[in-house]
């Protein structure tokens, strides 16, 4: 998910830029020379795992999983987005640079709002707990991450509330989807690895 | 009367991306009950081969025939994979469950196997491999040779009667060595397997083949 | 999946000193976004356009990229043409498409497709490798160096993983539908790839500290400046400069 | 006069979390110029051992002095890393650069080796494990034994007098297993290896250890 290039006006790129900037002065604090394979290869998992097809009904959508990120890496998730977009940016062209802040927002910090958010219950004793709390996160990542990408669009000009809505409509599936293949994934995780679950790699 | 052809490759071609040909104008066939061995050395082709009959890389050249039909898209080889038990050379390309009960209850559900059942089969294909009280224990976990007796215990828990296994005694004890040649003893089976234990091949296959510059050639087992 | 489809080649693009591409290409990526005229963007397109035929690389691969960022576009051509109001060309049942709105669509899609081409052009030519090493020179945080330096290398052997856990899944009867069952197995396997990747992650600097790392990487190349790549900076600079001063007096 | 002692394990018990004890009371030496090797059922604990030997898991209980220096921490094992050569059980475990040579020339650069001094020992490195040309290759695109191979070469390229070698054999061709063997026979060299490979260790070692239930004890190579 994320926004095209040449689309949104100057200042929102901008505002995009700097707040990425300010998450990734924080995320960056919190890695060091120990960790930094750790949280290299878990993104790499990730980057990989965001290529994967699921199929719903007829079709199939591609899984995003920033909530699993944020509840995995916690603030860290903004320096592993942005280089993860920036990788695409080179291999692959779904972005490019004018975006690379804004679209790190409108991933990380619906991720770092789960990792608040949710952390807490996916670490329950309870596998119950642990499943709803993951489905949350899986859906809630998408949602924030639709809300603003709408919002920039608007904040771009009104011209762009009809593109905004039909976005949001379209992500209603993926929301119900990645929230039960992020339930799954965390029963998976906290039964094998529970460390993983704890939020900040060490 | 000839026995049923099960894999008929003819003239098949294949070389890697960016890679020169590896396997030349290959012509192999595996008739019901054959046991056939392959050896050679590293890098040879062995494994592709394997993975070429199970259509998870395609041939630039050539026909690749299974059951007595020509299989060209994945679609035709979803029923191959499901007769032909698969034995990857490496454990953990095979294991992601999260524990070895369900990594060996996965195939005979997708089967549509349930309940009592499965159970029963888990129980069986552990003890085949000597993992009996392994149930509840976590794949990742496993040390190198148990993970291979794992690996083998999923694909007996489909009970293929034709099998494909590539090293199946690696980093195996000798007494699991024994039991993988007495698994193979099974009357009905017919199976490729490729590996550069002389002894274990010579017990369990009645032809051992080999590469040589990617030309399919017989192997003359050596009498020590 | 996960190629390198530009970074080889021999063409006058592909032997600029890295860095300076990197830097045009942000430079022209900038200009281009702000534009907001549309025979402005017509120009940052064939600058574009230039910079790419240069590059000479593979048509085929080319176009698929350009595909894939146009389905996006597409979306906008379904929605925009009528969210504009304005002098009518075309009305579908309650719609109207109006003129402002397919020149506002026109321009948007010119731009996106530009800022696309700059980057392959300039960016994709460089190689990963080229890029890490660059920004090194840039001065961009060390940190973000090794995280992007090990990002790139492992997704490589996460995607070679990822490729072998789905072999697997082939060969033990699995057909993905939209059913409970598939979406665990997903869970499992996607559940897997991080705990190999965690694992492995540990497992590799055992590996690098069993073969005496220390916190440096020692890198086996190093790049120079020469005159020829400075005079293609010069010539870029000039194109960029042009492009603003045709933005700025077309208001 | 005795030789010179270099790994010196006391009374050393191990388990894995929530798993009962794997390793009791293990007393264990190797001195200077000692060939040992180690064989046993799958699971009894021979990688647990080196892996404690390395640094890379701690011991619940006992004591692990290595070049007569006692080992605790993290760091205590620093040199011990540089001075051992270990090759891992598993090859994917080992191998993480983009290339071959990058693959090779790790180790060496972070000894400070330099330029032509590297390409030198890549060169040489590589011809030693037989995979001359293969400089520019992906590593994880190898076949099984080449993979071996490989981090083989990335061990030798370091140059270490001390060996601790998992399975070194596995899956590789019958001509590579004996220039391993030929590469074991420099003199100097101190050494365990791990294998179920019995004639690979009846040719290169002199003592061969198996675990009984935790506790070490000598094994007789049967003769044939
Ligand atoms: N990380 C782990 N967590 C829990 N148990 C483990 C772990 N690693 C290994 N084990 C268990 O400890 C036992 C010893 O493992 P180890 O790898 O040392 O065996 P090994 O002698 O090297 O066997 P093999 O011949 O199969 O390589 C095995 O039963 C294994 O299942
Ligand atoms: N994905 C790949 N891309 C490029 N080359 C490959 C790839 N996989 C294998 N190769 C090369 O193809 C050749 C044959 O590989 P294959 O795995 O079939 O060998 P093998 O006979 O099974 O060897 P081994 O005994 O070592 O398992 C090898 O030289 C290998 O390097
Ligand atoms: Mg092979
Ligand atoms: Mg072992």
């Amino acid at each position: 998910m994320h926004i095209s290039e040449g689309v949104v006006a100057a200042p929102v790129l901008v505002a995009g830029a700097a707040a990425a900037a300010a998450g990734c002065a924080v995320g960056l604090r919190k890695m060091d020379y120990q960790n930094t394979p750790k949280v290299a290869v878990l993104s790499s998992a990730f980057f990989v795992a965001s290529l994967v097809h699921i199929p719903i009904g007829p079709t199939s959508a591609h899984l995003v999983l920033n909530g699993l990120v944020g509840i995995l890496l916690g603030w860290i998730t903004f320096p592993a987005v942005l280089v993860g977009l920036l990788l695409q940016a080179i291999l692959f062209q779904f972005g490019g640079i004018t975006t690379l802040g804004v679209n790190t927002v409108v991933m990380a910090v619906p991720a770092i709002v789960c990792y608040l958010l949710y952390s807490r219950i996916i670490r329950s004793r309870y596998a119950a707990g642990a499943a709803i709390g993951g489905f949350f996160a899986g859906a809630t990542g998408i949602l924030l991450a639709v809300i603003l990408v709408a919002l920039s669009l608007l904040s771009t000009g009104e011209q762009f509330t009809n593109v905004a809505r039909l976005f949001l409509l379209a992500h209603v599936p993926v929301m119900v989807i990645e929230g039960i293949v992020t339930a799954f994934i965390i029963l998976f995780l906290r039964k094998i690895k529970p460390e993983l679950l704890g939020g900040d790699i060490r | 009367m000839e026995n049923r052809i099960i894999i008929d490759l003819k003239n098949v071609n294949f070389g890697y991306r960016e890679r020169p040909a590896l396997l030349k104008d290959l012509n192999f066939v595996l008739r019901q009950g054959d046991r056939v061995g392959m050896i050679g050395p590293n890098g040879c082709g062995k494994t592709t081969m394997l993975y070429l009959i199970m259509g998870l890389i395609k041939p630039n050249d050539g026909s690749v025939e299974i059951f007595g039909r020509r299989r060209v898209q994945e679609h035709d080889f979803v029923d191959v994979r499901e007769r032909i038990g698969f034995l990857f050379q490496n454990s953990d390309d095979q294991l992601f469950c999260p524990s070895v009960r369900e990594e060996i209850a996965f195939g005979p559900l997708n089967f549509g196997k349930r309940g009592k059942e499965v159970e029963a089969i888990i129980k069986r294909s552990l003890a085949r491999v000597g993992l009996d009280g392994f149930k509840n224990r976590v794949p990742y976990h496993l040390s190198g040779g148990e993970k291979r007796r794992l690996a083998m215990a999923t694909i007996l828990a489909m009970r293929p009667r034709v099998l494909l296994l590539d090293e199946p005694t690696l980093g195996l004890d000798l007494p699991t060595v024994q039991r993988i040649a007495e698994i193979l003893e099974e009357p009905g089976l017919s199976y490729v397997v490729v590996s550069q234990n002389i002894d274990f091949l010579k017990r369990t296959t009645t032809q051992v083949y080999t590469f040589e510059d990617g030309v399919l050639t017989p192997f003359r087992v050596p009498r020590k | 999946m996960i190629e390198e489809h530009f970074s080889e080649g021999n063409s006058v693009i592909h032997r600029i000193d890295p860095r300076i591409r990197i830097i045009c290409a942000i430079v022209y990526s900038a200009i281009i976004a702000v534009i907001g005229n549309l025979s402005v963007a017509f120009i940052g397109l064939g600058a574009a356009i230039v910079f790419i035929t240069l590059a000479q690389l593979d048509a085929m691969h080319l176009l698929r990229r350009l595909l894939v960022v146009n389905v996006f576009v597409l979306m906008f051509w379904l929605v925009l043409p009528f969210s504009f109001s304005g002098d009518t060309i075309l009305s579908v049942g309650p719609l109207n498409m109006t003129q402002q709105g397919v020149l506002y669509t026109l321009m948007l899609t010119l731009k996106c497709n530009a800022i696309i081409l700059i980057n392959v052009g300039l960016l994709s030519t460089c190689g990963m490798f080229n890029v890490v090493h660059a920004l090194n020179h840039l001065r961009v945080p060390n940190k973000l160096i090794h995280l992007l330096f090990f990002i790139f290398r492992f997704s490589h052997v996460m995607h070679y993983e990822y490729a072998r856990l789905t072999d697997t899944l082939k060969i033990r009867g699995f057909r993905p539908r939209t059913s409970m069952h598939t979406y665990r197995t997903y869970g499992s396997i996607i559940g897997t790839l991080l705990i190999r990747a965690y694992e492995r992650s540990e497992q590799i600097h055992r590996a690098m500290v069993c073969r005496g790392f220390k916190g440096k990487y020692w890198l086996l190349d190093h790049f120079v400046l020469r005159r020829s790549d400075v005079l293609a900076a010069t010539i870029m600079a000039a194109g960029a400069v042009i492009i603003i001063i045709l933005q700025w007096k077309t208001g």
